[in-house]
């Protein structure tokens, strides 16, 4: 009956062996958001520690693992055992026991040293430049940088002020004068020079978020009514994808970012776009109808448009919407999917990315605007939500304005001006 | 199981309440006195860190009093004695880390004012 | 007690009564449970040391807003009931059961005066501003005393029930007694609690002349 | 036999006169269906009603983890709404933690422990029924938001005034079993009481409390029952090691819970009444929340694993024919990951800016944990070595809880690592990493003690190729669900996310571990009802099926209600087994005499007296949803409580005589009882 249920246990084990054979090699360990692929010092650091203590365990793993596997089969019960006699009984070893104790330990210290070197190299963003070679990274502090801080922080790191909303992020760029006060805030997806130590302030609006690139540094909060921060440094140019990761009400998992981590030339070309208003909209085009659309159904209520509409400070900036790659939190994606793929495969690199396709974000502003409860399809159903419980749609604050459901409803016409509107804010 | 609820206590059991009936009242007294020591002791000019030193072990040894004498963990088993003060302990532990992991410069001031 | 244990109870492990073990492992898992709510409130002092800011917008100090005497009252009377409960305790072990009677009555007495005390202390700051809802120190305070008060209050509720009881006959002999001091060890454990919350809540907030907790922060303001 | 019991001359149950109760009613009795299940203080049989809830809830959560699981098998999937999956997940963490494994390991505390220090029932009979029904219908409370979620969406509530007012319109929980504030708080000042969700919070919060009373009382009485009810001669180095675990556990409960029971008040005070405490646009810190959440939620890891681990030392030894390696070891080590659970609270946290200080302590204190569990599992492996290993369905089980507890384990370690643990957090990863601990560790422990201990509890012996095969799917279906999620987690997919696209290379292990999901609620489906079926229509056994160590074991099966006819008196650890292959016996004595053995009476009260928790914990959701007069439903309910405790404290305990074949005059207890 044993040998019976051995074979048993060996064919079920023989596929689902086969199958994690198969799944090593199908695994790939630089998808967009890996945490294998670290593309900055910080995430680095992280994975370093990561794999010290992945071979810690593996070699634990395969002794305790090969021991437990020995004596399972070594000490089977065999036929006969019956009539054998009584096991002598022995109630342990102390001189096993502390050896092994001691083993554990030293086998901890092992991954303790890395450890505690890391959560200081994360915390602040080193005083000096970044070394490259692993051990000096783990003691970036030493030799009177910490006096240095506080000026060095000032005159070298670029710092961007994170404010994480339900279910959006807004970005600050307090040095350069990107801010919401300014009217100037970017929404959802930031830029920063390459090679480039970024302080980051993280701050929350509402409920909790989390802050996750994973191939630039691990997660830090955004806690509201508490100062939290992080510093990332991005050693390769690219595209790079972020996600809350704090559960934070219903449209959570929509709560997406990107960051574009470019060569220093092009950051100051892209910081000096941020402070140009909208461009005219030409007369008599369904552009400039949407354009008074945008007055008349409220959007300007909580969204600003520098050079058009000035008023709103609560959503995400519009100023250059249609120069983004994505839309609604980085939920929408405005590229081409089939060409961005292809894109990525071609390059063997995640990070490399198409530009901003016309058709796509035409139809990503309608699905979202429509979306929203502010619109109906095709079949007079209102449309499903891109994003259910976000701010569009017309509840409680609106209410509060004292505004009425029929003025935000769109029709299929207007609300292809408004988005070809939104397409002139490039 | 039969039994008689009014069976009398013996000789030695009264003599030993009368003893601590004594001792209660004693500690009573110092109770009173310790509190009203320390509503006096709030409004001395003492620098800040003596007073709460004192204040500190003035509670405490009411605390542990009451616990002794009026709780009778004294007279009874050490292990009551000693479940309740390693939860003490624990608490104390604990609690004392929380506090000490928050500190003002971690708000947010945006928040505050 | 187990001295004096009948010898016809069936004898436990270590010699200590069930109800009095479960009653000491209640008062250990309440400890943790006053601690959290102590620290809750000692947190918040130290994160707001300032006070809080009352509904016409001025700044309050929380030493101008207790009233040292009558805490001071209360407190002298919620541990003269502590040391009537351990006479009531050992009047039941004498069998005195009229002397119990005249103890416990004095204990749920001076148990009301306390309650009464912290209902007008309770409406006093309600009336200086304080609320629940304008603060977190109204938030904490008014959850740590008014929790403490619910147990006060719970112990009264139990020892009117007792004395009550005490008239039915069936309150006497050994478990009788222990059922009294599982009672009084609720009572002290009550009082030893406010001892801690007396001097951490009230007597730390006169220390120097901006109080123990410093001005810090300023208050939330509306 | 307790000191609950009376003094008065108790009736002899054999002559069948009705008993009556100090205030004059007849008492139930034992002898009567449905009223014996409601009114019953037999340990066992409340041990077996803890079991059925838990075995019950245990699908349910299952159910809500295969929806979870279905709309995650494909990129942009809609099987279910954002909101839904929200509540689901919330449900099935807090149906799995608290209605799942608490009970099934409450089941086995009340079964086994009296039986095994050799006593005739917990400290307090009728506590432990209170502590049954609170539970049950702290359950039901949970649950009820279901039905009124459902009723939500299907329309039934559009025509009543109060569901026109509400603004937030999610019945069910939908804020995760963690509820961190300020998502499941409010905002606003001055008692504005803005709020991002609905009443399901408020069920929640209710919910959890009213649990955490019935895990309170039952923990008390536990920790009172193994101290002070031990057999003459059973000092506490000769404790089974699974009572040892029970006493840890419910020390970590009693002093765990307090902490979730004032962060429940605080955060009730912050929905009912505007408190700040959570409230941060008040000077509120969210993160105060979760210190205590996790204050309580660690040792609570604890307290869901120590049994599992106590279960699995009993039946090693067994079924390698060989005592347990090391055992004050085993019970040291237990100790101190119960002691040391309560200093790594906030490595649950570590994401949150604790600072470097605080976030390198708790790293290490985190690590420091991996030391006595690790003496565990080494210890395992020693009881196994040299012994004569039989490989029965229990067996099989518990050698896969210890592969898959080692598993979970070293992703632990991995955790502890707080820099790792910045990328892990909140990811695939961590499921990975704690289902593979509260699964593959927990459930299969638990599983392992269900057929171990099934026939003695039934006198039945489960099916054992349906066992085999039940456990292989658990154990291949599991490993197929969670293995994957490690890689996942890695490749950055965020927990308790409804969705994401297709793209980030996250599809083809999403829709394995689908199948696997699959494969393991069949499995577990499979064992379940093979247990139930054995309940009443399987197979005979003798009274020690397996040759068992301890002293259980010695009774006949099932077991009478006076568990022991004569008082054991032991010698030594393992006094069973001793007792047949050692030199040691097991001495009886006859402590009850002529008349039998002392058993306490049933009564209604602690059932009444649960009752008010169940009319309190419907009437404060259905306050906050504005449902008019729903006050009086809570206020009621609390007069119940009080009501019930009070008629509770004054019908008086009770007892009569039961005249047992040792009264009789037969001799030795175990091999008289025919069964």
């Amino acid at each position: 009956m044993f040998s019976r249920f051995f074979s048993r246990v060996g064919l079920l084990a023989a596929p689902f062996l086969a199958l994690i054979m198969a799944g090593c090699s199908k695994a790939d360990m630089t998808v967009r958001q890996s945490t294998l692929d670290p593309k900055g010092p910080v995430a680095k650091v992280q994975y370093d520690v990561f794999m010290d203590t992945v071979w810690l365990v593996v070699v634990l793993f395969i002794l305790v693992g090969g021991l437990l596997v020995y004596a399972v089969i070594k000490f089977r019960a065999r036929p006969g055992d019956e009539d054998a006699p009584r096991i002598e009984e022995g109630h342990g070893n102390p001189l096993v026991e502390i050896g092994l104790i001691t083993a554990s330990i030293g086998a901890l210290v092992i991954i303790a040293i890395p450890t505690l070197s890391a959560i200081w190299y994360d915390d602040d963003v080193p005083a000096e430049s970044v070394p490259t070679s692993k051990l000096s990274a783990w003691y970036p502090r030493l030799e009177g940088a910490k006096e240095n801080y506080a000026k060095v922080v000032e005159e070298q790191v670029l710092e961007i002020d994170v404010i994480g909303k339900q279910w959006w992020f807004r970005f600050e760029y307090p040095q350069l004068g990107l801010t919401n006060d300014a009217k100037r805030s970017v929404p959802n997806e930031f830029v920063i020079p390459k090679g480039k130590a970024v302080r980051i302030n993280l701050r929350s609006e509402d409920v909790i978020h989390s802050f996750w690139i994973p191939k630039l540094a691990g997660k830090v909060d955004l806690m509201p009514g508490r100062k939290n921060h992080m510093w990332i440094q991005g050693d390769e140019v690219g595209h790079y994808y972020g996600q809350c990761a704090e559960f934070c009400g219903d449209s959570h998992a929509y709560m997406l970012f990107r960051v574009e981590v470019v060569e220093p030339a092009e950051f100051a070309k892209w910081v000096q776009k941020q402070k140009t208003d909208a461009g005219e909209v030409v007369a008599g085009t369904k552009a400039e109808k949407g354009k008074a659309l945008f007055a008349a159904k409220t959007c300007v209520m909580c969204h600003n448009i520098s050079g058009h509409y000035g008023a709103g400070a609560f959503a995400p900036d519009l100023t250059h919407v249609a120069s983004r790659k994505s839309l609604a939190g980085a939920w929408l994606d405005n590229r081409d999917p089939k060409a961005q793929l292809a894109k990525e495969q071609q390059t063997q690199n995640t990070e490399s990315s198409v530009e901003v396709d016309k058709a796509v974000l035409k139809a990503n502003l309608i699905k979202w605007i429509g979306s929203s409860g502010v619109a109906t399809g095709a079949d007079g159903k209102p449309t499903k939500d891109v994003k259910p419980g976000n701010r569009m749609h017309f509840y409680k604050m609106f209410n509060v304005a004292g505004l009425t459901e029929t003025q935000q409803k769109f029709t299929a016409d207007e609300l292809d001006c408004l988005a070809e509107y939104l397409l002139t804010l490039k | 199981m039969s039994s008689s609820p009014e069976a009398a206590p013996s000789q030695e059991f009264l003599i030993e309440e009368t003893r601590r009936y004594h001792h209660f009242i004693t500690l009573a007294l110092w109770l009173a006195v310790v509190t009203g020591a320390e509503i006096v002791l709030i409004f001395l000019p003492i620098p800040m860190p003596v007073v709460l030193t004192i204040l500190s072990l003035m509670s405490a040894g009411k605390f542990f009093a009451v616990i002794l004498w009026f709780m009778h963990l004294i007279y009874d088993k050490r292990l009551l004695f000693w479940i309740f003060v390693a939860a003490l302990m624990l608490t104390f532990a604990t609690f004392s880390a929380l506090l000490a992991l928050f500190s003002v410069d971690v708000l947010d001031p945006k928040w505050i004012a | 007690m187990s001295e004096t244990a009948d010898a016809h109870d069936a004898p436990t492990s270590t010699g200590i009564d069930h109800k009095k073990l479960i009653m000491w492992l209640f008062l250990a898992s309440d400890c943790m449970f006053f601690g959290t709510l102590i620290s809750t409130h000692l947190l918040y002092r130290k994160l707001y040391p300032s006070g809080f800011t009352d509904a016409e917008g001025h700044q309050r100090f929380i030493q101008n807003l207790f009233n040292i005497e009558l805490t001071s009252f209360s407190t002298f009377i919620l541990l003269m009931s502590s040391f009537l409960m351990a006479l009531a305790v050992s009047a039941m072990h004498k069998g005195e059961i009229k002397s119990f009677r005249r103890n416990v009555l004095g204990v749920i007495f001076f148990g009301l005066i306390f309650l009464g005390c912290q209902v007008f202390e309770f409406t006093h700051f309600y009336h200086q501003g304080l609320t629940i809802q304008n603060s977190v120190l109204g938030s904490t305070f008014y959850v740590l005393t008014g929790t403490h008060g619910t147990h006060v209050a719970i112990g009264v509720l139990w020892l009117i029930l007792m004395y009550f009881y005490s008239f039915t006959g069936k309150l006497g002999g050994h478990m009788g007694a222990l059922d009294v001091e599982v009672a009084g060890l609720y009572w002290h454990f009550v009082d030893i609690v406010w001892i801690i919350i007396f001097t951490a809540v009230y007597l730390v907030e006169y220390l120097g002349p901006n109080g123990f907790w410093g001005t810090g922060l300023p208050a939330v303001t509306k | 036999m307790s000191h609950d019991s009376h003094h008065d001359p108790v009736a002899c149950k054999t002559e069948l006169a009705p008993e009556r109760s100090d205030l004059g009613l007849i008492r139930p009795d034992r002898t009567t269906g449905w009223t014996d299940w409601l009114t019953t203080v037999d340990h066992k049989k409340i041990g077996i009603l803890y079991g059925a809830f838990a075995m019950f809830y245990f699908l349910v959560g299952g159910v809500e983890a295969l929806a979870i699981r279905t709309q995650l098998a494909r990129p942009d999937n809609d099987f279910i709404t954002a909101r839904m999956y929200n509540q689901l997940f919330t449900m099935h963490g807090t149906t799995m933690i608290f209605l799942g494994v608490m009970p099934l390991s409450a089941a086995f505390f009340n079964f086994l422990v009296p039986l095994q220090i050799g006593a005739r029932d917990v400290a307090f009979p009728r506590l432990n029924a209170f502590s049954l029904w609170t539970f049950v219908f702290g359950a039901f409370v949970l649950n009820a938001s279901w039905l009124f979620e459902f009723a939500h969406l299907a329309g039934w509530l559009n025509s009543f005034d109060w569901h026109k007012a509400l603004v937030y319109t999610d019945f069910a929980p939908a804020n995760g079993w963690f509820s961190y504030a300020p998502l499941s708080g409010t905002f606003g000042q001055n008692g504005q009481a803005l709020r991002f969700t609905g009443v399901g919070t408020d069920f929640w919060i209710i919910g959890i409390q009213v649990l955490g009373i019935a895990s309170l009382a039952a923990s008390f009485n536990f920790i009172c029952t193994i101290i002070n009810m031990r057999a003459k001669g059973m000092t506490m180095m000769r404790l089974p090691v699974f009572t040892w675990m029970t006493l840890i556990t419910a020390i970590l409960i009693i002093l765990a819970f307090p902490a979730i029971t004032v962060a429940l008040i605080e955060l009730m005070f912050d929905r009912a009444f505007g408190a700040n405490f959570f409230n941060p646009s008040a000077g509120g810190q969210p993160v105060l929340w979760q210190h205590l959440f996790w204050i309580f939620g660690h040792p609570e890891v604890y307290i869901l694993v120590l049994p599992a681990m106590g279960i699995v030392s009993e039946i090693l030894p067994t079924f390698s024919g060989k005592a347990l390696f090391g055992y004050p070891i085993i019970v040291f080590s237990g100790a101190v990951i119960g002691f040391l659970g309560f200093a790594v609270w906030s490595h649950h946290m570590f994401t949150t800016g604790l600072g470097p200080v605080p976030t390198a302590a708790f790293s290490l204190l985190t690590m420091a944990i991996a030391v006595p569990t690790g003496v565990k599992i080494f210890n395992w492996l020693g009881t196994i070595w040299g012994g004569r290993v039989r490989f029965t369905p229990p067996m099989v089980l518990s050698l896969g809880f210890i592969w898959m507890f080692m598993c979970g384990g070293f992703s632990g370690v991995m955790h502890s690592s707080a820099p790792a643990d910045s990328q892990q957090q909140d990811s695939y990863f961590v499921i990975a990493h704690f289902h593979y601990v509260l699964l593959g560790g927990v459930l299969l422990g638990l599983m392992a003690g269900l057929y171990f201990w099934f026939p003695k509890i039934f006198g039945r012996m489960p099916n054992a190729p349906i066992a085999y095969l039940a456990s292989g799917m658990v154990i291949l279906g599991f490993n197929l669900a969670f293995g994957p999620m490690h890689y996942l987690g890695l490749a950055g997919m965020p927990r308790r996310t409804h969705t994401y696209h297709a793209g980030n290379g996250w599809e083809t292990w999403n829709y394995v571990a689908t199948i696997g999901a699959y494969i393991l609620g069949a499995g577990v489906f499979l064992a379940f009802a093979n247990l139930a079926w054995t309940a009443f229509k399987g197979k005979k056994c003798s009274s020690d099926p397996w040759g068992g160590r301890t002293l259980e074991w010695s009774l006949p099966s099932p077991v009478p209600e006076y568990n022991f006819a004569q008082a054991p008196i032991v010698a030594t650890r393992d006094a069973y087994f001793e007792d047949r292959h050692g030199g040691k016996r097991i001495a009886y004595e006859n402590d009850g005499g002529e008349a039998g053995v002392h058993m306490p009476s049933q009564s209604w009260m602690p059932l009444v007296a649960s009752t008010g928790f169940l009319f309190a914990g419907f009437g404060m959701p259905m306050m906050a949803m504005g449902v008019p007069h729903a006050g009086w439903i809570v206020i009621t309910g609390l007069g119940v409580l009080i009501l019930g405790i009070w008629l509770w404290a004054v019908e008086g305990p009770g007892g009569y005589m039961l005249k047992t074949p040792a009264a009789a005059g037969s001799p030795a207890p175990a091999e008289t009882v025919a069964h």
